[in-house]
């Protein structure tokens, strides 16, 4: 049994292990009651390592709980692992996630649930630790599966096309990155990021491997316009699995941009970013503007959560230390928003019992605490200052500005948009003239998001607090490589 | 006969001394089809442990028999999957009243074919193999008489088989008017001139067909979906073991030909290539399970052809890794669909499976995932290595083709997963229980899981097979 | 001398590429199944003379040898094809493959 | 510490009331809000005495965000104590105001913790050091006025008007974050005081273009605060809040933000900018002048005299005129707090009757009321001894360079007096006509409504003309003649607007239908409609119908290109062995031409 | 032996049984009757057995004669006497396409052969032993030392063949009668 907490010795490993373990034992013991006090403890345990893991100072490689095992010599591959500065920022994020969409997910889904659940969680956080590219594609692959099968089982009306869709556009991004994985290992005869970083190739290469394995990540986070599975899951997820979806699973994909892409091919990347940088502007914009057109809550925090999502993408091809400083920021907040908004909007749906706008309004009367939760989210959403969203959005946004301030002017736009769709949801759920009464929030409600909206504030206050794991600057990250 | 000689045919020996011995125990004891299968299993194990036993050593009759550690690996291959398959055939063998006498016996005799190939240093030693694998399998594809279309594929199976195989003697023959020889090492010190060339063509033709790479393929599905499940196993991994290892040994020698300019490498990549296409594409709109599997199997004879088109020292420990996990993988894909009640379900019918036999979805799904190439199963290893393989020999577009082929792949896998976790009864009412077989599915998926997380032994003796 | 003295081997390889195309031909117009299985052993024909050539060019008997075990090897294949077309015919009634197409796609 | 302690306390106020929730009364809530306005206007009261030793005082409180500058650090520097004191010492009389005057019900608690928030973002305005900290407070005073305008939620309209306010700002906000992307692009640091310095060196050719480009930005956001031409649509709707809402909003804090910007900022905007600045205060003034001439709800005339005279205040802002800027945003403040107070007063009487022309006569029943929106009605019209008459006319000796500014400034000093009579005279002095009960005003209302008013009286010629050029400097004397058009002007548009309506609005005859001709706002609100908001409706559902359909459509397509694909190669395997056998001899042919044929 | 006889006569059984193997294997493929096929190339691999007299070997002569046309041969005949009654007659070209693809493929295949063998260098004639004291005796022996093991691997094959042809004809007894033709 491990036991990293009593020992004081804290492994990156820890992070996949104690959810693997969580997994088995919800899969094979009878403890059908328990599963989701399992899942939940394997969130909390996640919690604390990372956040133990965070504590403890970068050593000098910079990764932290390292650990090297051999895997398949013959092939290269070996169980690397280790957190940086934005690992361990999005697991302490993913497993909260994971903790509170357990929570919420309702004790009465089987053991199946709850075992793919931590499976997922075990993916996730393997993806933020990988430090060997192909352990990385393993992880990176293994998210898919389980996803897959929560959507497939447990999801909605439309969840069969929704899951194949999903499924077959996100694996024929993998599919380019594990060819371009396979080639980088190959011709540098190492498939260990670590030792890659410091492998350099021209120009032309980079830029060929960096398409490659951008191919994944722009279908994951998503970048417009490669978006088209994503309103579908996200309605078609149940809930907890949509949080968890856009949460933390489309982060990994930002992480996988700034660690692998950056960090591998920084001068490949320098030479694809004003096509990047455009589509992920444009995509900021285009979500936000679709998101005003929507009448279902899920398919409006889907495109909003759509619009963060390529807002933080322009940080990261923004192609400077700041800008991915900056997306690490709107990540994590990202992330906390996008959980409080599908856990409200699940809360908002079970008391008018559908999803759709037009049939709620007037709740704000017999709902306050519900209708304040609510709007200081959308507040957040939207980025008000004080709130973690405008951290995130203003920090992008300037590190933007100083490489690409044409595609920054543009995104910025998105604040008038945001203020459109955030709005019109307030508006169109809890004014006007109350249809009926409704139940406010509980208090188990009340325990399950207001934490998370507390730690909205302390982030909107305290960015640094994320921020200062990662080095900022506004130099470009291709500069080291040209000198 | 010396004692190399006798070496050489040891595993050989026993599988036809054992096939004769099936046959004679069922007409004097008249037992019960179950024994008969057992007797059969404990043959092929021994083949496998006899192989394994000798271990490889000098060449037999004069090279026309090669002992090295690629023929040791693929011959206990052979034997453990034919026995496997021998396990997992009593339901199949009583439901379908076969003949388990003949049964038997001529599973081994066509493993014992597979054998002579995986060893044969002489085209006709490598073309008596061939036949030895091919007749029995023949007669197996037409045995399931109460099938509808049984004879169907029989017939098909056998009339292609025929004019493939006059292709490939013809092929032998041209060779032979251009060397002189038949022995391999011989043929590979000659001179390439037209005639060679096209006696090369001819007999990589015919191996192709046994491989069953795109546009040679066409027997695989309706072969494969009227014979007897179990036969469809077992054919499926030792046909391909046998052709694949035949290739590479030609590849092998003809490549260090001094003057061979032989174009393996452009011939193999398009085959892999179009094997990919029209193996992915027409997989995706089957109802059969089974001929949905069987165009699964000539999809990952392109796999194996991108191995194989690698052509350096790479290849044969990559296509030897992916033939060992792609054997266990389609033989328990298609052993599991042999326990069900239908011979041949539709993806509809594996509606309820989930409920009622979640061991053997749980193994499915470890065999479809690893099919997929879904990490961290030793699926995804086995087209890693390939890849990496084909890559050294800048094969660059052919695994992204590759790698698309496996996304587009998973759409029919997970189907079919998918299928066995929905609600309801598909009329897949499993035949009784039958411990043995459930037992083999479970150790076969066992084992992938294994090498998935430990795949280093398997890696290792692949690394030995060097042609 | 004496070799230019004789029939060149060539012409033999050309019949013999002949007679195999014409085989091949067959197999494919041929509906009857045992015309294909004829067509076929049209083929494998073709190969013996080429073997029985090439030995003579050699001056050596292997081809010939090899030309045996291909007719042993005929001879089977004929035994298990008739075997299975009879059992194509008792199901149906017809020795016609174009009338065995059920199984496709 | 005490600078910090100034926003911090509204803000611990908000807090607290937030957190409260319902389990403390409306009154004790009230109570609260206000006590801790009060507490800040105290803070700032005690730092008088320091402010005069030392004329910048700073505090930081810690960092902030991870750009060179944006720390959580304020500063008070120049006229900020005396801004400070106005929209603490304002705010708090609102929120006693505000104790009386909400009806009863659960919505007290939103309502003072926004007014509270409101408050303390309006602060962080004038005390922020740098540029983000400034637009927090900048949007923080934004989704206060959201949430206050919004306040009756069961009202639809009310709804709306709070989403226009804030889309309508956020325009100027986006306008105002790409400035403040340039600045710290440019000059590398958000720091106001950094910036000052910078701004030097924005001369040099490289960098003049940037700083041009971010204070015309700058200056876009603060004509949407400010509700100036073009943005200024959104006040007049704004008028669906509370009426102690419109005070604040309008009278004391967030219109003014614009100007403090200007003021603030005024070394570091482009000169060029600051000019256009006054352009479009003048073009705003006149415009929002004709307008409110013709309207006929109480609150909207108060609105739309907000937007004029914060006109006039950009006039003097942009021409660099600081102290006559500040003057008269300080004078303003008082006097319309005192209308708008007593404009709630009146509402309050009558049960929520906010229309001119039903209104009348009530200037015997609500003696007290009359007499206050009497003061504010003069500081409006610029008559003296009204302090609005001193501010204007400080705004009109700095413009005295500018005819055509001149011009504006004076045609709008006639136009307000006009209808600021008008309002006084249809309320308070027209016949009276059938009113149901009038309700008396309480205390917890009237007490603030003296207290304003004697403050708007008394500004004018004590701090005014006095205690304010101390810290400012006065820019120089206005010449007799200046003084003399501008009591004529002001005395004549108040004469003709009581001449013209002493006997009710139905009587007025010709001025007032030409004047309804100006009461839509001369269609702007309209033109935006059909110009913008309708286009933005079209284009989403364009891209939501066009692009986002067929991208789906895209992938859906290429699966069925697979499927389709997979048909085509499915007629392979056609069934006929024939076809099969074909196939492998085409095979065979190939490879064996492929390498033979060479 | 006398090269020019030799000559001769290897040229004129050359030609002629070459003429009637073309002949009669054309008669065999085009033939719509499957019995006409069938004789016709019983008449090919005589031709054929004269050939390979004409190349000195006269144990494969004998062998084809006796195994190839007698036996198997007349096993195919007898099938197809029995079954193959129907096709006496034309019937409808099925798949007419196929024809087309069939000629070009053949006529392709052809081509490329030819060329082949035309361009292929065969080794010089080595020293021919042209007549054997005991052909048959030199063959056995090749058989039973070279080949020994292809020839035990043969018996197997047929063994394997005869168990498989058994398998499929033995349970006929006990199936259904023979189903009228459709």
């Amino acid at each position: 049994m491990n036991l990293p907490l009593l020992l004081g010795d804290i492994r990156a490993t820890d992070l996949v292990v104690v959810p693997l373990i969580a997994a088995l034992a919800c899969a094979l013991l009878p403890l059908r009651g328990l599963a989701r006090a399992i899942a939940v403890l394997s969130g909390v345990l996640g919690i604390a390592l990372s956040l133990a893991l965070a504590a403890g100072a970068a050593p000098a490689g910079g990764l932290r709980g390292e650990e090297q095992i051999a895997w398949a010599p013959a092939l290269g591959i070996s169980y690397h692992v280790g957190a940086d500065g934005f690992g361990v920022a999005l697991l302490a994020l993913g497993s909260l996630l994971f903790s509170v969409g357990a929570v919420s997910s309702g004790s009465a889904r089987g053991r199946g649930y709850f075992a793919l659940w931590c499976a997922l969680q075990a993916a996730v956080s393997g993806v933020f630790v990988a430090q060997d590219l192909l352990l990385f594609f393993v992880f990176w692959e293994a998210m898919l599966l389980p996803l897959a099968l929560l959507l497939w089982q447990w999801g909605g009306e439309d969840r069969r096309s929704a899951t194949l869709r999903f499924v077959l556009y996100t694996m024929a991004g993998s599919a380019l990155l594990l060819a371009g994985i396979l080639a980088l290992g190959i011709g540098a005869a190492t498939f260990d990021i670590v030792t890659l970083r410091a492998h350099r190739l021209g120009a032309a290469t980079q830029t060929g491997l960096a398409v490659l394995f951008l191919a994944a990540f722009v279908v994951k986070l998503p970048l417009f316009p490669f978006h088209a599975w994503l309103a579908r899951a996200y309605v078609a997820a149940p809930l907890p699995v949509a949080l968890v979806l856009s949460g933390i699973v489309a982060k990994t994909a930002a992480y996988g941009i700034i660690r692998l892409c950056l960090g591998l091919f920084p001068l490949g990347m320098e030479t694809l970013a004003p096509g990047l940088v455009a589509l992920a502007a444009i995509g900021t914009l285009y979500a936000a503007l679709l998101a005003t057109r929507q009448d279902d809550t899920r398919r409006l925090i889907a495109y909003s959560s759509l619009s963060h999502l390529n807002l933080i993408g322009l940080g990261i091809f923004a192609g400077s230390a700041a800008g991915a400083q900056g997306a690490l920021v709107a990540s994590v907040s990202h992330g906390l928003i996008v959980a409080v908004l599908f856990l409200l909007a699940g809360m908002l749906a079970t008391r008018t019992g559908g999803w759709d706008l037009g049939r709620s309004g007037g709740l704000a009367g017999s709902a306050p605490v519900l209708a304040a939760c609510f709007t200081l989210a959308v507040v957040a959403t939207i980025g008000v200052p004080g709130t973690s969203g405008f951290a995130g959005e203003f920090l992008v946004l300037a590190a933007t500005y100083a490489r690409y301030p044409a595609a920054a002017a543009l995104a910025t736009l998105v604040v008038i948009v945001a203020a459109v769709y955030g709005l019109g949801l307030l508006r169109r759920a809890f004014t006007g003239v109350p249809g009926g009464a409704v139940p406010d929030l509980g208090p188990r409600e009340r325990a399950l998001v207001l934490p998370l909206l507390a730690l909205i504030l302390v982030l909107g206050i305290a960015p640094r607090v994320v921020s200062d794991l990662v080095p900022g600057g506004n130099a470009p990250v291709h500069a080291a490589d040209l000198r | 006969m010396t004692v190399a000689d006798l070496s050489a045919v040891a595993a050989l020996l026993v599988l036809t001394i054992g096939a004769c011995l099936v046959v004679v125990v069922d007409l004097v004891a008249r037992p019960r089809a179950t024994l008969l299968a057992w007797l059969g299993a404990v043959i092929g194990i021994a083949a496998a442990a006899t192989a394994a036993l000798v271990g490889s050593g000098a060449p037999g009759f004069g090279g026309g028999i090669v002992r090295d550690p690629a023929t040791v690996f693929f011959t206990v291959l052979i034997g453990t999957v034919t026995a496997a398959a021998l396990l997992v055939s009593p339901g199949a063998l009583r439901r379908d009243a076969l003949p388990a006498g003949e049964y038997v016996s001529l599973l081994l005799f066509s493993a014992a074919g597979g054998t002579l190939m995986v060893a044969s240093g002489d085209l006709l030693v490598l073309f008596l193999g061939l036949e030895l694998l091919s007749l029995p399998l023949y007669v197996l594809t037409a045995m399931l008489r109460a099938k509808e279309h049984g004879d169907e594929g029989a017939l098909k199976y056998f009339l292609l088989g025929a004019a493939a195989s006059a292709v490939l003697l013809y092929g032998i023959a041209l060779l032979y008017a251009a060397t002189g020889t038949l022995r391999l090492e011989a043929i590979g010190r000659a001179t390439a001139d037209p005639l060679y060339l096209a006696g090369l063509a001819l007999l990589l033709g015919g191996l192709a067909f046994k491989a069953a790479l795109v546009p040679f393929h066409a027997w695989a599905p309706d072969a494969y979906e009227s014979a007897p499940t179990p036969v469809t196993a077992q054919m499926a991994v030792v046909a391909k073991v046998a052709a694949f290892v035949a290739i590479l040994r030609l590849v092998a020698a003809t490549g260090r030909a001094p003057l061979a300019r032989v174009d393996w490498q452009v011939a193999l990549a398009v085959l892999a290539a179009a094997t990919l296409v029209v193996a992915t594409f027409s997989a995706l709109g089957q109802r059969s399970v089974k001929r949905l599997l069987a165009y699964s199997s000539i999809a990952h004879a392109g796999y194996l052809a991108i191995g194989a088109a690698a052509t350096g020292a790479t290849a044969g420990p990559a296509v030897a890794f992916y033939l060992a996990v792609y054997a266990a993988l389609t033989f328990g894909a298609f052993a599991v669909l042999s326990q069900l009640s239908s011979d041949d379900p539709t993806v509809a019918d594996l509606a309820g499976l989930w409920r009622r036999r979640p061991l053997l979805v749980v193994a499915l799904a470890v065999f479809l995932f690893g099919l997929t190439g879904l990490p961290p199963t030793a699926g995804f290893l086995a087209k890693v290595y390939v890849f990496e393989a084909a890559l050294r020999a800048q094969l660059l577009w052919l695994v992204v083709l590759g790698v698309l082929a496996s996304v587009v792949s998973a759409a029919y896998y997970l189907r079919v997963l998918f299928a066995c976790l929905a609600q309801g009864d598909g009329g897949t009412e499993p035949t009784p229980r039958a411990r043995v077989a459930t037992g083999v599915i479970v150790l076969t998926a066992a084992l992938i899981v294994l090498v998935s997380f430990v795949p280093q032994p398997l890696l290792d003796a692949a690394a030995l097979v060097r042609f | 001398m004496a070799g230019a003295a004789l029939m060149p081997t060539t012409a033999y390889l050309l019949l013999g590429a002949f007679l195999f195309a014409l085989g091949a031909y067959g197999v494919v117009v041929r509906t009857n199944a045992l015309a294909m299985l004829v067509a076929v052993e049209l083929m494998l024909n073709a190969v013996n003379l080429t073997f029985v050539a090439a030995a003579r060019q050699f001056g050596e008997l292997d081809g010939q040898v090899i030309a045996f075990f291909v007719i042993a090897v005929a001879a089977a294949e004929v035994g298990v094809g008739l075997a299975i077309v009879i059992d194509v015919a008792r199901r149906r009634g017809t020795v016609d493959v174009d009338e065995a197409t059920d199984l496709r796609g | 510490m005490t600078l910090a302690l100034v926003p911090l306390l509204p803000l611990a106020g908000a807090m607290f009331i937030a957190l409260a929730g319902g389990r403390i009364g409306r009154k004790t809530t009230g109570t609260i809000g206000t006590l801790a306005i009060t507490l800040a206007f105290g803070a700032a009261l005690s730092m008088v005495v320091s402010v005069a030793e030392h004329p910048r005082l700073a505090a930081r409180l810690g960092a902030w965000l991870p750009v060179p500058g944006a720390d959580l650090s304020l500063v008070l520097e120049g006229a900020g104590l005396g801004l400070v004191l106005m929209v603490t010492g304002v705010s708090a009389l609102i929120g006693l105001y505000s104790i009386g005057y909400l009806p009863a019900g659960p919505g007290a608690q939103r309502y003072f913790a926004a007014l509270d928030l409101f408050v303390a973002a309006m602060l962080l305005v004038i005390l922020a050091d740098n540029l983000v900290l400034l637009f927090a407070g900048w949007e923080l005073v934004g989704l206060c006025s959201y949430l206050l305008i919004g306040h009756e939620r069961e009202r639809p309209a009310a709804a709306v008007a709070a989403q226009k306010a804030f889309v309508v700002n956020r325009v100027g906000d986006a306008a105002f974050l790409v400035g403040i992307f340039i600045f710290a692009a440019t000059a590398r640091t958000v720091n106001i005081g950094d910036l000052r310095v910078a701004s030097i060196e924005h001369l040099r050719p490289d960098t003049v273009t940037p700083f041009l480009i971010a204070s015309a930005l700058l200056l876009v956001g603060a004509l949407a605060k400010s509700a100036q031409l073009p943005l200024h649509v959104w006040l007049p709707d704004a008028m669906e809040g509370p009426t102690p809402v419109s005070a604040l909003i309008h009278a004391a804090t967030m219109v003014t933000a614009g100007v403090v910007l200007l003021i603030r900022l005024r070394e570091v905007l482009a000169p060029e900018v600051l000019f256009a600045a006054s352009v479009a205060g003048a073009a705003t003034a006149l415009f929002a002048a004709l307008v409110a001439v013709g309207q006929r709800d109480l609150k909207r005339v108060l609105a739309w005299s907000t937007i004029s005279q914060v006109g006039l205040m950009f006039v003097a802002a942009g021409l660099g005129a600081v102290f006559a800027a500040l003057f008269h945003l300080l004078a303003h403040a008082f006097f319309k707090a005192t209308l708008f107070l007593g404009a709630g007063a009146v509402i309050h009487a009558t049960d929520g009757e906010q229309d001119l022309t039903k209104l009348g006569g009530l200037g015997r029943r609500l003696p007290l009321t009359a007499a206050t929106v009497a003061v504010g009605a003069l500081g409006l019209a610029a008559i003296p001894p009204a302090s609005g008459f001193f501010s204007k006319e400080a705004i009109a000796v700095a413009a005295l360079d500018q005819p055509l500014l001149l011009g504006a400034v004076l045609v709008t000093s006639l136009l307000s007096a006009f209808y600021a009579a008008r309002l006084y005279t249809l309320v308070f002095l027209a016949p009276a006509r059938a009113m149901p009960a009038i309700h008396r005003t309480p205390l917890s209302m009237a007490a603030p409504l003296v207290l304003v008013a004697t403050a708007a009286l008394a500004f004018g010629g004590l701090v005014g003309a006095h205690v304010l050029p101390l810290g400012l400097g006065r820019e120089s004397e206005a010449p007799a003649w200046l003084l003399a058009a501008s009591i004529i002007l002001g005395l004549g548009g108040a004469t003709g607007g009581w001449l013209t309506y002493r006997r009710g609005a139905s009587a007025a005859g010709a001025v007032e239908r030409i004047a309804a001709r100006a009461a839509g706002g001369f269609g702007v609100d309209r033109l935006y409609q059909a110009a913008l908001v309708e286009p933005f409706g079209r284009i989403a559902r364009g891209v939501d119908r066009g692009v986002e359909a067929a991208n789906e459509r895209a992938i859906d397509g290429f699966a069925g290109l697979l499927v389709r694909g997979g048909g085509l190669v499915q007629r392979l395997q056609a069934g006929s062995v024939r076809g099969y056998e074909a196939l492998l001899l085409t095979g065979a042919v190939i490879l064996l031409a492929f390498w033979s044929l060479r | 032996m006398d090269w020019l006889a030799q000559l001769g006569a290897e040229r004129a059984i050359f030609a002629v049984a070459g003429a009637i193997c073309v002949v009669s294997a054309a008669n065999a493929v085009l033939r719509r009757d499957p019995l006409t096929s069938a004789l016709s190339l019983t008449l090919t691999l005589f031709s054929l057995a004269i050939l390979y007299l004409g190349l000195g070997a006269p144990f494969l002569a004998g062998v084809q004669v006796a195994v190839y046309a007698g036996a198997i041969m007349v096993l195919l005949v007898f099938v197809i006497m029995l079954l193959g009654t129907e096709h006496r007659f034309p019937l409808p070209v099925t798949r007419p396409r196929l024809g087309l693809v069939a000629a070009l493929v053949s006529a392709a295949l052809f081509g490329v052969l030819a060329i082949a063998i035309g361009r292929g260098q065969l080794p010089t004639n080595v020293a021919t032993t042209t007549e054997a004291t005991d052909h048959v005796g030199a063959v056995a022996d090749l058989l039973f030392t070279r080949y020994l093991l292809p020839f035990e691997i043969t018996s197997v094959l047929l063994l394997a063949a005869l168990i498989g042809a058994v398998s499929l004809a033995r349970r006929r007894s006990s199936e259904r009668e023979w189903p009228e033709r459709r």
